[in-house]
């Protein structure tokens, strides 16, 4: 379900496109426009320093010895992406419908004419959400890739298989004619839980299973050996980093700046705490005491879970669906550990796991209704019945197969 | 003359270091290691899975001494270094032929002190 | 004092909340307004930076074996304290006044009906202020505190002490019914050296006796061991990001996107360079060399200072101040040093010695006729008189008794 | 050549500067206003975090025992900087020009009176600029410099130096009457490839020079020893806070929210990566291996090298230009090392040879009419012929001969 | 009583932990340290120049032996540390006069173990 | 067979290779330690209070060498580590029983080089 303030927004992007300088029409509808154009631009910057999260919460989950390589790796992964986002990947995204599955125009982003344009912006924020797909699949390979297949997979997932799974579910927002097949279907992923994060963490639980675990991760006899991180503060500094990184990625979604920024905001943090504070009750109860690289996981799962019901969704709602986040991030890490699966950062369990959990939370806890924000609330738990769940289903069902088929 | 070599815990340095100034032992030498002995090592737990550590923080000692100072060298270290508990550690004495200050060039039992 | 910018925000706030989307009444009013909630919303996530600057000064001061324990106790107490203040916390501090002491309703924030509404971005940016004001204890009481206590503790400022205190001073800044009694006594407190600083400072100083010493602080007789800080360059880059965080503290009280948020900004600013210069020359006076901790606790006393008279003093008057805030925080460090009161990291001379000093600089420096905020200056060096100066003493007393006497 | 943008900017602040609170003429000029100082403050912020930047790039990069060194020289060349910037840089920078070489009048930043006015926001945001260009020395000169000769210094480069370059270029950005000599002749220097960037670095090879190199960093024999940097974290840190901050420096330079800044910043993330990957490329070549400091440079060399030019090329020509400047750090990184010029850091490749780099590339890849900003490119490639490069040739020269010349 | 030194490569540590406990030698300390040998250094490149390191990482292993365990305790470290390429390290065997147990005082072959 | 201990500067470790290059003595090992002797310590301030630093950082070799050698190797490490001053360091002579060389397990007078 794509929010009506984007297709509010973008019409506005459309009439006032033609002049150059938004002052030379000193209407409020302009100034409303490049207000957009402020925010939105602040929130891609926001996401943008995601990727310093990234960069910093993996090398502090790993080895010293192998803090360059995850630097380097997180560096080239966003150079290699955005160029390959900026000449192919925003065209398979955004241009023209073939079958609402893949775009076909405007390749190297020559859309753009004006240098004011509205579409600047949304570009310059679409290439930060294609970057931050991307870069999850690191943590989860990291310590044993070799750098150069990890650049070349960079760039299939930056001008490919990102912006093809984009196309599906956000194919419409530059562009409502431009509209994927569940994106017209209805499906529901304001921010991406699913385009983006289980993605991702497709993506990542297949690149964990082909490489196999890191040597000297399972002994002989089938135990699992824990391979502790080097740098706890600097992984926590990564975790903050990234929270704030999620003020721009859920409320930039709205891609406007209006009062639902402030609400999203909220809803956002409610998931980021609860998570936080579910996951350090889990893990104490199973493992007996606090454990900081859990609780940290947990703060991320939150994030990951509300996503895609962020703007739907009350504040408790919030508390609910990142709290199970909080818990479900500590069930997946330790089963994937026992099966011999090593993510030395927990990026599935945080961002496939949670972003599949986040994608099915909206067909449950959807509160249009109660938020006024239309008639009707669609989340089952509100009255709406199964409809959007199922097709929440239908959606969690089709990219896990694309991504995960495709990873191998 | 002899080298004493002592494997203590990290904690009792400070003591042995004051038991022996308090019988003019003023010299001696410093290193980390790792010890492995009768005190069983400890399990630590990262991300759910557990880790068995079983090789405790040692410090250890190095004193070269005159004989006539082997004993009182010995009852120093033991009076610092003693807590009656498992992982105390142990004292190595060694033979010495010969000792060269670096500063001088002196030699044998003047250069040690 | 409240600025008359509040007033007219929240008139506006009234007015325009009616409409869903503000584009939909396309004037001006409602675009400014949505203007407001961006600034407020980007003020908001600079102050929830503040949460990692906290966290890196304060791993940064103290040792490395504890740097798990504190980087846990910074992520749970804004975790507990969010839902803290979220259930119950805002509604004592901005629900209906019960004799101006504290607020009697709006609980679970029940009082947001409007997915768009102003009140949303408003509410996220008072749970960042609460935070802040919780997390300032931790630093006092590092590396000796047991982690459960801290998190009841945490709970019972978040939900509790803070709101109580925020009601007095603020309470009117929601709606001006609900004002609390210094706050219609005219007490000027613009962003909080009183509310946040000084209540958290006055926390950490009865924590800190509370708990006594470090072991091995203090020798047997009597004189104090220096218990070095393991990464000062992770200090460093938590006052660097906490100075970046008072860019949304100060100006972001505002609440509003109007000029004035450039000059606070510039003010904030004058604080914070002058309290590090004169830190660094008077720990270069007193210890024969520049030291950087000191330093840095400067520049932080510098902005605490500023804190409070931010919106009311000219750029001088913030040099002075700071100035000032930067001699006072050494000579705190030194004597609380010489009481065997334990700070680890500078806290109390921070947050509580400077948040005084900055409340009651507003009586003294305050300048409202020279920057034409209103027809006469308030402060007794631009001839406002003593009248000021005593409500500020008055509620400098009144804090210090109810925070100080609470902490025990 | 100033952006159009500018003095359309400043019309409208001086037309709405009478009124104190913008939102009692709710003209929709007065909020674009408004919204142009929101986000002037938040680039200005974002600048600001370089500072940061900086201090990390600077201790990763140098030896663990002068971290807290450089700590402190970082911290404090911003205060003192800072003051002095307003106490006379200002001044000299935008005063009423004496033949369009400094500025004589407005001390003190006197010339504010109104509380909310726009010159404060514009005064913030250009205190962030002196400051980046004194702060670019620092790491040049690390590991050797007295802390008293470097506080000495920083005052000199914010009160005098970079004013006056300032003031030949950027002169009519606050007051138009007050142009420079150079602003005059149509100079394209858009966010200061030269006036911050390529001051900084001559200095900063004046520097390097004078101070001769550290002790051990070459042999007896000619050969260069290798010093490493301490940790590669922290300088990657430092590198993507520093691409952040970019974001407020470029886009940021319009100081208004138009929807030019979404272009800039894509244009200036085009320049980063092109940087990045080409550094890596050629390090890859000549050294045989992935080297992620020199990456690092590229990526910084990339940014210097479109900083001139991003409000006037093409997405296209911003990766070829930030791509050869990716190249040309490696080059005279190895270079300097051969003629044995010790730049730890690398400052002066990076800021000195990629500033000039950039300024001559306005007048190759200026295109101002493909982006419809006016009817004729001035660019060489653009058909805009010699007389745009002629005047940034002689730009150039003007501040080597000035800056470097000034330096020893 | 004798002390055994021996410098191995570190990521046979734990083979040879293994191969003396299997021999029932449970008592040792560890130290990391530098070693130059037969085995060259390596080349590192930092920023385009190139730095020799010619100390190859090592650990140092203290056991402390009554006489009839030494062959024992050389064959054990054999076992472990042997890998057949330069680098494996050296054994020295040292004389010792006195062994101290500091928990209980203990004197001699006894305090040893 | 001797081991020669020695406990030298940290900032003379260079020279002191260098010095016993030159007399083809190639086999080392090197530990970091820290010491305390006739040097006295140093004053530290944090945040003003003082710290009494009393241990000094140093480099500890150990060599291995045949009995012809061991006047050679003495006479190189004072070369490449005498400055003159206090805190120069000692030489330590050990008499060594056996040595093996793990790669080969052969044993005696030419394991050691
Ligand atoms: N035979 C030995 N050889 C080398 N080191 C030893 C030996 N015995 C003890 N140690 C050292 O002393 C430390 C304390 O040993 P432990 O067995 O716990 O003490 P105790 O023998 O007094 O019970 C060990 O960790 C180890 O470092
Ligand atoms: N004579 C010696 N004295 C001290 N340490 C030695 C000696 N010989 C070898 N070592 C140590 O053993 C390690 C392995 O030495 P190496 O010469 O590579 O083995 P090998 O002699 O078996 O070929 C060295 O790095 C050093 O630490
Ligand atoms: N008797 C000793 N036992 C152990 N180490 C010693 C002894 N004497 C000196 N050292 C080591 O040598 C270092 C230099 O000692 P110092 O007394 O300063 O030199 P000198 O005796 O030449 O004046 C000390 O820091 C210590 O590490």
């Amino acid at each position: 379900m794509i929010s009506k303030v984007f297709y509010i927004v973008f019409a506005i992007a459309f009439l006032s496109s033609a002049s150059a300088f938004a002052q030379d029409s000193a209407s409020a509808e302009a100034v409303q426009q490049n207000l957009n154009i402020v925010w939105t631009l602040v929130a891609g910057i926001l996401v943008f320093f995601m990727q310093t999260g990234f960069a910093m919460v993996e090398t502090g989950f790993t080895r010293a010895k192998n803090a360059a390589n995850i630097m380097m790796k997180n560096v080239m992964d966003f150079a290699v992406g955005s160029i390959a986002f900026f000449l192919v990947g925003s065209a398979f995204m955004f241009g023209k419908s073939a079958w609402g599955l893949i775009g076909t125009d405007g390749f190297f982003m020559k859309v753009f004419e004006d240098a004011s344009n509205w579409n600047w912006t949304f570009m310059f924020f679409q290439t930060m959400f294609c970057a931050t797909s991307a870069t999850i699949v690191s943590g989860a390979v990291a310590e044993r890739i070799r750098f150069s297949s990890y650049l070349i997979y960079s760039i299939i997932v930056s001008a490919i298989i990102y912006p093809i799974s984009g196309k599906w579910a956000w194919g419409g927002l530059f562009n409502p004619d431009a509209a994927g097949w569940l994106g017209n279907l209805g499906f529901c992923d304001f921010a991406g839980s699913t385009v983006v994060h289980s993605v991702g963490g497709w993506l990542a639980l297949a690149g964990a299973i082909v490489l196999g675990p890191r040597i000297g991760k399972y002994m002989e006899d089938g135990k699992a050996n824990s391979i502790p991180g080097h740098n706890l503060v600097i992984a926590t500094l990564g975790v903050l980093i990234l929270w704030i990184g999620w003020f721009g990625f859920n409320p930039g979604s709205t891609t406007s700046g209006v009062g639902d920024i402030g609400r999203i905001a909220m809803i956002t943090n409610m998931g980021a705490v609860a998570g936080t504070v579910c996951a350090m009750i889990t893990a104490c109860i199973i493992m007996g005491k606090p454990d900081l690289s859990m609780t940290l996981n947990g703060c991320l799962a939150g994030l990951v879970a509300v996503t895609a019901p962020c703007n739907t969704i009350t504040p408790v709602g919030a508390l609910i669906i990142g709290g199970i986040g909080g818990v479900l991030v500590i069930l997946g890490v330790l089963t994937l550990d026992k099966i011999h699966i090593d993510d030395p950062v927990g990026a599935v369990s945080v961002h496939c796991l949670n972003g599949v959990w986040g994608t099915i939370a909206c067909g449950l806890f959807n509160a249009e209704a109660v938020l006024k924000l239309s008639d009707k609330s669609t989340g089952l738990f509100y009255g709406g019945g199964f409809h959007q769940l199922g097709i929440q289903l239908l959606g969690v069902a089709v990219y896990a197969a694309w991504a995960f088929g495709l990873g191998f | 003359m002899k080298l004493i070599i002592a494997y203590i815990k990290p904690e009792r340095l400070n003591a042995v270091k004051q038991a022996l100034f308090k019988r003019e032992i003023f010299k001696l030498s410093v290193t980390t290691a790792l010890g492995c002995g009768q005190q069983k090592g400890y399990v630590e737990q990262y991300r759910g899975v557990l880790k068995e550590v079983n090789l405790n923080k040692k410090m250890r000692l190095a004193i070269g001494v005159n004989d006539h100072f082997v004993e009182q060298t010995i009852e120093a270290i033991c009076e610092g270094a003693r807590t009656g508990h498992i992982g105390d550690g142990k004292i190595f004495v060694l033979p010495m032929e010969e000792c060269v200050r670096i500063r001088t060039g002196e030699r044998g039992p003047e250069a040690i002190g």
